[in-house]
Parts: structure tokens; C-alpha cells; sequence
């Protein structure tokens, strides 16, 4: 639960030297912190930690299909399931799924869905959970970042990871990352997801007032920001690899 | 919906793409032009207002429904918005009954954002008696015959709905609500018009129809306001966009508002 | 939303001549239109307008049963899908199924299915969706006389049309094709649904108080309203047809 | 209950409609005989009324609860009355747990009308702050074991359950309602009975039991008043009644439910 | 619906002779009553009032599992629904399931399924349904005592009848088979389910504070009050044993 | 999870078996010996209190959240408490999406009984206008890796995010609640620990692993408050406990419950 603020009171996003409100950059992403293999039975998963929001993705499969007759003949079919958990919001969410979680759980899956090799697992499916344990603004494109991760972590092949950034307007300029106040307050949101080697968008959403000019300019700021977590994605893949590695000489 | 892909035959996929590899569309259309429009409003009376749209083959109703009710607490001064979109098995052997599935849901939240970030509607004109009782303005939308590009059609009929519906006049006494004989146009600010564009291979085509949905890789909606501002915007499908074909696309959405804008049924008041 | 009347003003249904409060005498139909073949997708379709009820039909079938279970071995399975949009009433309807919504696509369909041959079809299933755009009292006997229409034009092989009236009581009289307001503040409804050649009812409700005798003045009443219709369903069905063969001649 | 078509032997059915001819009846009825009718009544004192009853083999409970509550915005000063059924597993191997399906929900709206059309329950007593507060009965109706004929057992229990039931007397205190000691009577004007006949061919019997309603036509419920009005009527199953058949059943259907009338219990007060 | 006492009242459930509120001593059980074979349908069935207590329990199977991959290839797949009819308690049950029917279905089932020789009808189901007409608190035992009774009726080969009471505890003391007011206003709950022959224990349940003896106190009370209980079940089962037997001499 | 039985080899299952006759443990573990136990407390800021907890393998999260809301008509001067869990397919192949079935809801219940019964809550300080405002206190507990014993493992993330969690202050104004500034620890009075010992053939066991469970012949759960009282109890599972097993379990939970104390997390305040 959160403390009412007094609604007379005006909510500053920037302040004279153009700070926002926790101490950013208009340009200045939010700290990420990826861990991968954090779940013992998912056949792949990973922690992500970005800003405030706390996120955990469990990934299953290939597996077989239930019910049967959904199996697609000449590809995997993707599920995917974004959840809140119902203490990661201000006021306690109700556990059954909204109609936006709904709508994340087919925008998510269609921003993964391209980055996989569906067709090399016909009549299979590959399962995608996401669990929001704290909630902050931007926790579709912090679920996309872990679950390309998770996804990789499962052994499934994939074009290229899928990493993704929010752009937003906060007293009218464009603002990289934005955060819980500064969606709630703000004058806009334009979520990206691309795989950034094949440089194809594969979430691109948008609510609130944008120019045409602004659009252009949100998705340089998009890009640098995604190489930018690109590699921390992979950064995090190969520290489990090597983990691996070391644990693997240990024995020896 | 999830068996889509086994509705239509090989033989069209492949007439539809080697079509569009010399710029050419199955129904004759050019890559940019869409189908016909037609547009009636205020046919159902007991609706606050009421909209059919056909595009094309594509025949949607929307309806618009007020009651009074109590305002979010977070936003006391404002009317409350809803959209509710259900696919019907009217409108399509694809569709089944039942609540609505991600594809309904999805279509409503989509028109929803496009209506509340335009700021459509003048919502603090909504407001009755600030922090108790606030206009709740229902927006209701159905296909009843579905041949692709429901996104438009939707968006289309939602907005027409709106533009010509209407509400009671209102008088406050006390902490009670009076209805007056009189009727007012519902308070509109602005217009959006939902555009999307499809992606065959390398080809953006607007207003897909129903066979060329089956074989598009992507879609991406742009919602438009008469300024050219983008209002909304809603990828979906199972490919990506490069970010060349999404600002092409963005131009050729706002071109393709303009025209689609000139259909629109005269505003109320 | 209806402006709600002053609840101590009384409602006059009958004038002192008899007359309707929508200028109608006691036997006296409202306006009737029907339109065929409105739908591309279903295999058959009608809308109706009668009096200010606006309902739209289509029809599917006979096709594959799904699932598959439930295919009887001997006849055609129909199912029949009633509902009102959220818009067509005072007060906005839930788009949920109401229990007043599932009892009537039972009803109408136990009054269409005698007229259809069934176990021309074994295995199969026809599907029947109703859809009330606006309702003024009785969207029931307006959705058989569609439903029938749509069926027909499916090319479903029938027995006899199905076609519907209310008679209701008003003022303690009874009265043809009652509408909303008649309904709600009258005395009593009782559909009827007949095969009018061959002389079968197919459905019929009734609440309110009714005499022996004013069940047997109903049936008369009935039957000459039912008669009337039949002619405009066939020609409905006839025009679309004149239709076709004009096209067809244009066309050579 | 889609394959009830499946539940009996064909050599059944064909000994059932061979008697038919002779105007016999497999368990020995006259055509139309209702079965041996028991109704015990105030048995669960949780409930405000309760009623078991005996149609034959068919075995029903109904319960009556009241609670206060708010009216209706468009009937403020009358009381509220909900009735619900539901076909539980236990009473037949056909019926399965989960929501009411359709056959559920049309008996209780059948019980419902005729209980409302009648105007059995006195409405208007049991408003107690006109538009504010007002007695909301409650009507369940379960099967225990269900030979058939469920629709008229259901009226019976219904109707049984409430002519010997009782609610708290109230005082009124400014806004609040107090519940005094004392109990007394649910309010009754009238009392209907469901008489359901059903069509086998061109016979019409009263009192179906399971085997004759599977191979039944059709079936008509006509709810009569103790002046002999009709204050409810409903046809169901697959096939059509001429019109002579509907008024001689009308017919039977009046003569019967003045037999039944004489096995209601004593009411109330 | 209950009229509700003085809640400044203080609830007595135990005088100064250590006598409960409806007359009866700490050890001292409600009266029971059962019938066997009361239903028709049900492959067997038993009605019991225990106090005032009135449960309905009818019992179908050894049948086919639907749907079929329910099916347990080495046993009998075994289903309990525990249902409270809505004027059952003061004030009424909303119709569907509440969580505390389902748990106690769950419950139920398990006290009852180690008394089923179940892996001698593998591939098959037994479904046995309980419904609560008037509660009095102690209805989960009840019910398995009925229930019992009921699988015995309808043939289903069992280990040992279960035999079921609670213990709670009033004023600080253990008391024997409380009711709804006692379960309302006590210190606490211990529902027992026995198979008395075999010394089993297969529902065991808690709420309320017991320290360590008071359990093996409540055990002890439990037992002896289980002997007896069972004793009412196998007469009950005779009874109707003796009945038809009775009726065959009569048709000799 | 109806085909849990499938799960697991025959082969581990023989191996099980095996090793429980010489009282040793697959893992190596003796019978009443718990795996190693991890709490991290406080980590999710938008919860008014939160856990995670890992008891081996297996890993559970709880959140407190609390909101101002209305007193039951019956227990009109104490909060309210909410407990609810769900098997989220996130954390098991075995759990699938959708509505809390019957084992969820057991979970649940256990862990809200205990909660409720040991009087952890200190109720009567949650009482804000007594009859009508109370701070209501929900619990939500998912697993988030599967592998045996979520019922001590869930009790444990209850009470470690209730003992470290935090409410507002508050301040009456008339009718309504200002929340302020400062925030105090939730009111607890006692603290239960969950203990579930599984029995295979003879044996008892504390905290079965997933491996463990799959041939489990039946479980039992005591709750044990910090003065050794039994504050609630659990029985599941197809078979049966002898008494002297259930005294037996009962003794080893209560040693088990102190041992398991010295993990929790310091009491706020």
C-alpha cells in the first residue's frame, strides 16, 4: 500500500538542470543485474534486476504439446505467461490474470517468438513463465531482456537475444527507461524490443502523444541503450558458462 | 484461432505472394490504398450512440453506453472509459464463443489507448460531482462479419459512435444526479484513426485483408490524430520489423489517416 | 440509459378508444422487415427489424462437430447462441451470458430444431448465432422469424418455417406484438412460435395470468399475425433469390 | 446430458411406446397419473422453509433462506425473490458438478415465473424501508434422485417450502432493521402448481418419469393458479404440439394440479 | 438467517457441573442416526443425522473414468465432493464451491481412500457425493461416517469401514462431538477419522491451541466414541441386510 | 498434478525404499534431519513485507500487503487476514496455470489456520474504527522451484515476511484514516513453525524432497507455536497413521519446530 500524496501537490519529473526525479539523465538507463540459471527445474531461467523491478523467468522445453491437438505441424508453439505477483504493486493485485497481463503475456511472446528457430522443433512447445516480483515501471521490456536470456539458458537456438528499453516523456522531452512514477505521471511510453545483431524491432508499443520526429529520435536513444544491455545479457550467459567451466576443473 | 494457419491453401499463399512481388494485391488494390468505407451512425437507439462500420467486406458495430457511477480514486475528477471488444462466432468460423481470449482483449485495449491518449474524450467535462460521481462512458464493439484488418474496423466504429452519440443534460442537486429531457453531444477534443500495415516478406501493405493476414509475418498498428501526432502504436505477430519499415510505415499510416479521416461521420454539437 | 420517469406518474398503456401507447390498435402488428444473405462468412444469415428490434442472424453448417464427442450418431446436432449487445438495452448489459440469455437459446432452439431435418445430417452439427443490435419486447419471436430466414437461406433442408409472435395482456386485454414498455408494465406475455403449414407450435412461454379461455383467444390472434409474417419471410427469401437469378442473367 | 439419447435400451423404448398404443403406461399409470406424491416440510432448521418431496422414485429438497437486503433501483418497495437449481451428480449419473448449465437454469426460471406470475409470495410485505431495505428470499432447489419429472417436483418443493416457512419479525429503527424473537409466516396470496405433460407420438401423459422423457417429444409445463388461471407456461424438447394438443393439455393439466393442491401442506399462520 | 444475540453477551458454553449449553457432558456424544440405501441412482448411498446435523451421501462406481487420461493404470481413481446446500447454515452458502468445501473434499477423500481396496479396480473410478442439508458443526465427520457406510452399500470392497468425531475444545476443556455453537465460540477443533479394526488414523486435523497431552487425550476420547459410532454404522448396514433379506421370504 | 505417481522411476523409487529400511536418506540426510534453510527478508519494497525462503532446492516467496478496508459483520473489532497460494508452473512441470485447485487451497488454508490459531497477528490491533475500519492483512505465497515440502516452506515465508513486516501509522479523522509517514512493525503475539513428517512403509520422515513425496504412503503437519503448543495439524495422503505415529510425529515436529527457530529472522520493533 502507498501513502497518498497530497493531490494538490505538483509532481515534478525533471528538475531545473534537467535531473529526473531519481537522480537520472534524460539519456541515463536504470542499474540491470542479470543472473542466469536460478531455477533448478526449469530447463532454462534467469533473474533480471532492473531499477526497482524484480523480475524471475523460468523457461520449459522443447517439450510435448498438452493438449495435443494444439501442435502446430512444422513449428514450436510458444507460450507465455507474465504474471504479477500480487504484492509487486502499490495496492495489492488480484491473483486471477488481468486483462493486461494478458495482453503483455501475446506482445512478450510475439517479441521472443521471432528470435527463436521454431521451425526446427515441429509439434513441440517451449513454455515462457514470467513472474514480476517487484514492480517499477517497465517490466515488459525487463521480462523480455531476462527471458531471451532464459531462453538461452534452455538450450533453445536462437537467431539472436532479444533486448529491450523504454522510452518515455516526461515533461515533454524523451526520457530512456523510465520509471514507476515517471509512467504514471508522464506523457508517454514507447516500449522497444529488438534482436539487436539482426537489428529487426520486435516489440514496439506506444500509449500517450508522440510527433513524428520524436519517434525517430526514441529509437536512436532505444538502440544505444539496447547494445548497452546487449551485452550485459551476454555477459551474464557466458558467467554461468564459465561457472560451469571452473566448477567442471574443480572436479577434476 | 491458433490453427489460422491451415485456413487457407497453399495455392493462394502462393498467388498472394508472388502478386505482391510485382506491387500487386489479390483484390486488385494497390500496396497503400484500402477498401471501401462505409460508415452509419446512430442506428441503435438504445444506445448513447451507435456505429456500423464496413470495410470492405468487414462489417463491425460499436455501441456507446453511459451510466453514472463512481470515479477511480486515483482520478476523482475525471469520467471513467471503458472498451470491451468480444469476437464473436457470428462474424467467423474462427471465432469461438466464450470470454474474450488475448486477440479480443488486445483489439479493445488497443482502441482504448488510441481513444484515451488522443484525449478523445473531454473526460473532466465527465465529471459530475468531483470524487463521487462521474459519467461512465461503455464502449462496446463486435464484429458481424470478418474479413480482415478488425483493427481498423474497430477503431473506426468506436470513434464514429462517439462522435455522434449523445447524453442527458444533467442537473446536480445535492449529492443527486437529475436527468434533464434534454441531450448533449458527448464532449470530444480530438480524433485518432487506427492504421495498420502489414509485412509480407518486405512488403508493408495497409488494410490486410482476411487471406492476406494468413500469410503476413507482422502487423503494426499506428493510431493517428488530426495534428499527425502518433497517438498509439501496437506490434504484433511472430516476426520483426526493421526500423526503416516501421518509420516508413508511420508515413504511410499518417497519410493513409488523412484520407480514412475524410469518412468520418460529421461530430455532434 | 433510459431517463428514468417519474415513478409516481402511471403508466397508460390502452387509451380510452383502445388505442396503443405507440398508436397501434389491440391486433395490430408492428412494422416488420427482414434482409437475407447480410453475411459473407456465415452459410446463412438474416437480419430483422421489427418494430424497433434490430436483429441480426447467421447460420453455420451443417459442419463438423467439435469436439467430436458430442457428434450424435443419428442426427445433425444443433446448437443456438442467443445474445444481447451490451448497447441494445436501457441499462448496459453485461457481455457475460445471463441466465435469461442461456434459457432462450434453449427455447429457440427446441422451437427451430422440429422444422429442420436432423437426421438428414447425422454426425454433424448447425450452428445458430442471434445477435440483438437493439431490443424493444420480443426479441425472441423476432429472432425465430430470423433465425428460420437464415436457416433457409443456409440451405438447410427444412419442414416449414418457423414464425413467432407475442401476444401480450395490457390493461387486462389482450394484445398483439407487445412492445418494451407494454412488456414491462403489462399484464402478461406469451410468445408463440409455429410451422404455419404445418400447424405445429414450437414454442411456447407465457408468464403473467392468463384465462383458459384468453390462452385459445391468444392462439387466434396468433395464428392470423403468424400467417401474415410467413408472407414476409417468404418473400424476404424470394427476393434474395429473384435476386440471384437477376445477377445471373447480367451476368450472361 | 447431450447423450441422455444413449441411457435407455431400444427394447425399452419400444415396449414403452407399444403400451402407449394401448394407452398404458409402463409402470401401470393411467396416462394421466402422476406418481405417489410425499412432501415433508420444515425438516432443515437452518432454513427459514424447507420442503422434501416424494414424485415416485424422484426425491427433491428446497430450502428457503431470507436475508435483508437492498431492492432493485426499478422496484423499490417490493422484496426480492432468487431461485436456483442445479442438477447435482448425486441424483443421476447424467448430471455433472460444475455451474448451472441450460437445463438447470431453465427449471429454476420456470419455478421463478410461476412462483412471480402467481404472485404467490405477498412482495410488497416484505419491503421494510421502501427503496432502502427489503427481504430477499432465497429458493434452492436440489435433486436427491431423479426418476423424472423433475420441473413439477422442483415447483412442488418450491411452493412447499415457502407456504411453511417463516421469517423474523422486524422492528424498524430509524435506518436499521432489528430481528425480534418472534417468527411468523412468509406473506402468501396464492399457490401455484407445475403440472408437466409430456408428447410421445400423439399421446400426451402427465408426470413423465425418466424413461418415458427419454422418448419423449416434447414436453409442455403449464403453471396453474388455485382459480385456475394459468400463470405459467413452458414448451421444451425437439418436436411441436398442434394446438388442440396444447389446449387439451391445458385441460389435463388444470384437473391434475387441483388433485396435486390437496398434498400441499396446511399453510402458515 | 440467524438472529444475531447481544454480542456484548458473553457465549457460556459450559455451566458450574461442567454441563454443555445443550445439556450434555464433556464425553458425552450427539445422538446418530443412519439409513442405508436411500437413494436409487446411487450405486449406494446412507443419510445421517448426527445431532442436528443432516447429510445425504450417495456413492457411483466402480465406473469408467471420464475423461479417459484421467485413468490410473494400477488403481481406482477415487473423487469426493463435499457440498453444503445454500440452507444449510444461518446464512446462506453462495452456491459454488467455497474453498473450505473444497479442501474438506480433498480431506474427506483421503480419510475414506485407505480404507478402499482401490488397486482392485484399476483403471476405473469411484466418485462419492456429500451433501449437507442442516449443519451443526462436526459436518467432515459426519459425512465420513455416512460415507463409509455408503462405498459399503454400493459393494466397493473395503479394508474396514471409517469411523469419524471431534474433539474440541470449551472453556479450556476437551469436549466430545461439539457443535456449531461450541465450534464457534470454543478454543478449538480435532477432527479424528479411525478405521477402528486396523487402529488407523486417516483424517487428523487441527485448529485451536492443544498442548501435547491434550492430544493424547483427545485420542483417547476419540477412540472411545469411534467404537460406538461404528457399532450405529454396522448396525445400519445390517438393518438393511435383514430387510432384504426379509423381503426375499416374503416373495418366497 | 493428478499423474504425480508417474513421475519418478521405478528404479529411484526401489532405491528409496531401500535405503529407508537401513533409516538412511537418498541425500544423505538422516530421517529427522531438515535440508539447509535460507531466509532473505524485506526484499521487495512495494510489499509491506516479504520473504524469500530456500529449504534445499526448493524456493518459495511471500508478500504482505495491507489496505484499509471493512470488518466482517462478526468479528466486528479485528482485522482482517488473507492467505493465498498458488502452484505456479513457473516452478514445477507438474503445477499448471489457472484457478487455485484442491491442493493450492489446502496449502492455504494450513498456513492461514496456523497463522489464525497460534494468534501471530496481534488481530485486535488492527482494528482502526472498530466496526468499520481495519487494516486488512493479505499473504501470498508461490513457489518458485518445486522439489518437495512446500508446506513448511510456504509457513516459513508467512511468518518471515509477517515478523519483518511493516503498516503505516495511522491517524483517526473522524470517519476516515490518515495514513502518516512513519511506519510501525506489523502487531505479532506468537510465532508457529510448520513441520510436516511424511511416512513411507514405517518410517518417518521430516522435510521429504519432491523424490520423497512420490512414494510417500501419507504426511502430517503440525503447527507448533514457540511454547511447544500444537497451534494446528494437517493430514494428508492416501493412507493411514497409527496413534503411536501421530504421538511420535508429534514429538519430533515439536524438537524440529525449535530448531528450525533459530533461522527466522529477527522480530521488527
Amino acid at each position: 500500500m502507498k501513502k497518498v500524496s497530497n493531490i494538490t501537490e505538483v509532481i515534478k519529473l525533471l528538475d531545473e538542470n534537467g535531473i529526473r526525479s531519481d537522480g537520472r539523465r534524460l539519456d541515463e538507463m536504470r542499474k540491470i543485474k542479470i543472473e542466469v540459471g536460478v531455477l533448478k527445474n526449469a530447463d532454462g531461467s534467469a533473474y533480471i534486476e532492473m531499477g526497482n523491478n524484480k523480475i524471475i523467468v523460468g523457461v520449459y522445453g522443447p517439450k510435448e504439446v498438452r493438449p495435443k491437438h494444439l501442435a502446430i505441424p512444422y513449428k514450436s508453439l510458444i507460450r507465455c505467461r507474465y504474471e504479477m505477483m500480487p504484492f509487486s504493486v502499490s495496492d495489492r493485485k488480484s491473483p486471477s490474470p488481468s486483462r493486461r497481463e494478458i495482453e503483455l503475456s501475446k506482445a512478450i511472446r510475439e517479441a521472443l517468438e521471432p528470435a527463436i528457430f521454431t521451425e526446427e522443433f515441429p509439434r513441440t512447445m517451449i513454455e515462457i513463465f514470467i513472474e514480476v516480483l517487484e514492480a517499477d515501471g517497465g517490466t515488459r521490456t525487463a521480462s523480455i531482456n531476462a527471458a531471451s536470456v532464459a531462453l538461452a539458458d534452455a538450450g533453445i537456438p536462437l537467431r539472436d537475444l532479444v533486448t529491450a528499453i523504454a522510452i518515455g516523456k516526461i515533461d515533454g522531452k524523451l526520457a530512456l527507461d523510465i520509471n514507476g512514477i515517471e509512467d504514471q505521471y508522464g506523457d508517454g511510453d514507447m516500449p522497444i524490443a529488438m534482436m539487436p545483431q539482426l537489428g529487426y524491432v520486435t516489440l514496439f508499443q506506444a500509449d500517450g502523444i508522440f510527433t513524428s520526429e520524436e519517434i525517430e529520435k526514441a529509437f536512436e536513444m532505444a538502440k544505444k541503450a539496447i547494445w548497452n544491455i546487449y551485452e550485459i545479457q551476454k555477459k551474464a550467459l557466458k558467467s554461468k558458462y564459465l561457472q560451469i567451466v571452473k566448477e567442471v576443473d574443480i572436479n577434476e | 484461432m491458433s490453427d489460422k494457419y491451415q485456413v487457407i491453401s497453399i495455392l493462394k499463399k502462393d498467388a498472394i505472394l508472388q502478386l505482391l512481388k510485382k506491387n500487386e494485391r489479390i483484390d486488385g488494390r494497390g500496396l497503400e490504398d484500402f477498401r471501401e468505407i462505409e460508415i452509419f451512425t446512430n442506428i441503435y437507439n438504445k444506445a448513447e450512440g451507435s456505429a456500423r462500420v464496413h470495410l470492405g467486406d468487414t462489417k463491425v458495430v460499436a455501441g456507446v453506453k453511459a451510466s453514472i457511477g463512481i470515479p477511480f480514486p486515483d482520478t476523482p475528477n475525471v469520467g471513467v472509459q471503458v472498451v470491451n471488444a468480444e469476437l464473436i462466432p457470428l462474424a467467423s468460423p474462427l471465432f469461438e464463443a466464450g470470454p474474450p481470449g488475448e486477440e479480443d482483449i488486445e483489439l479493445s485495449r488497443v482502441v482504448d489507448r488510441g481513444i484515451r491518449s488522443s484525449e478523445m474524450i473531454d473526460n473532466k467535462k465527465l465529471a459530475l460531482i468531483p470524487g463521487k460521481k462521474v459519467w461512465m462512458i461503455f464502449i462496446d464493439i463486435y464484429p458481424l462479419d470478418y474479413h480482415g484488418n478488425l483493427m481498423d474496423a474497430f477503431g473506426l466504429a468506436a470513434v464514429s459512435a462517439l462522435l455522434t452519440g449523445n447524453l442527458y443534460e444533467t442537473e446536480i442537486n445535492e449529492d443527486d444526479i437529475i436527468l434533464k429531457e434534454n441531450k448533449i453531444p458527448i464532449p470530444i477534443n480530438h480524433v485518432p484513426i487506427f492504421v495498420t500495415i502489414g509485412k509480407i516478406q518486405n512488403k508493408l501493405i495497409v488494410d490486410p485483408t482476411f487471406e492476406e493476414e494468413m500469410v503476413l509475418d507482422a502487423k503494426i498498428t499506428y493510431t493517428i490524430d488530426e495534428n499527425n501526432n502518433i497517438c498509439g502504436i501496437q506490434k504484433s505477430g511472430t516476426a520483426g520489423f526493421t526500423i526503416d519499415e516501421l518509420i516508413m510505415a508511420r508515413d504511410i499510416a499518417i497519410e493513409v489517416a488523412a484520407k480514412i479521416r475524410k469518412y468520418l461521420p460529421l461530430k455532434k454539437g
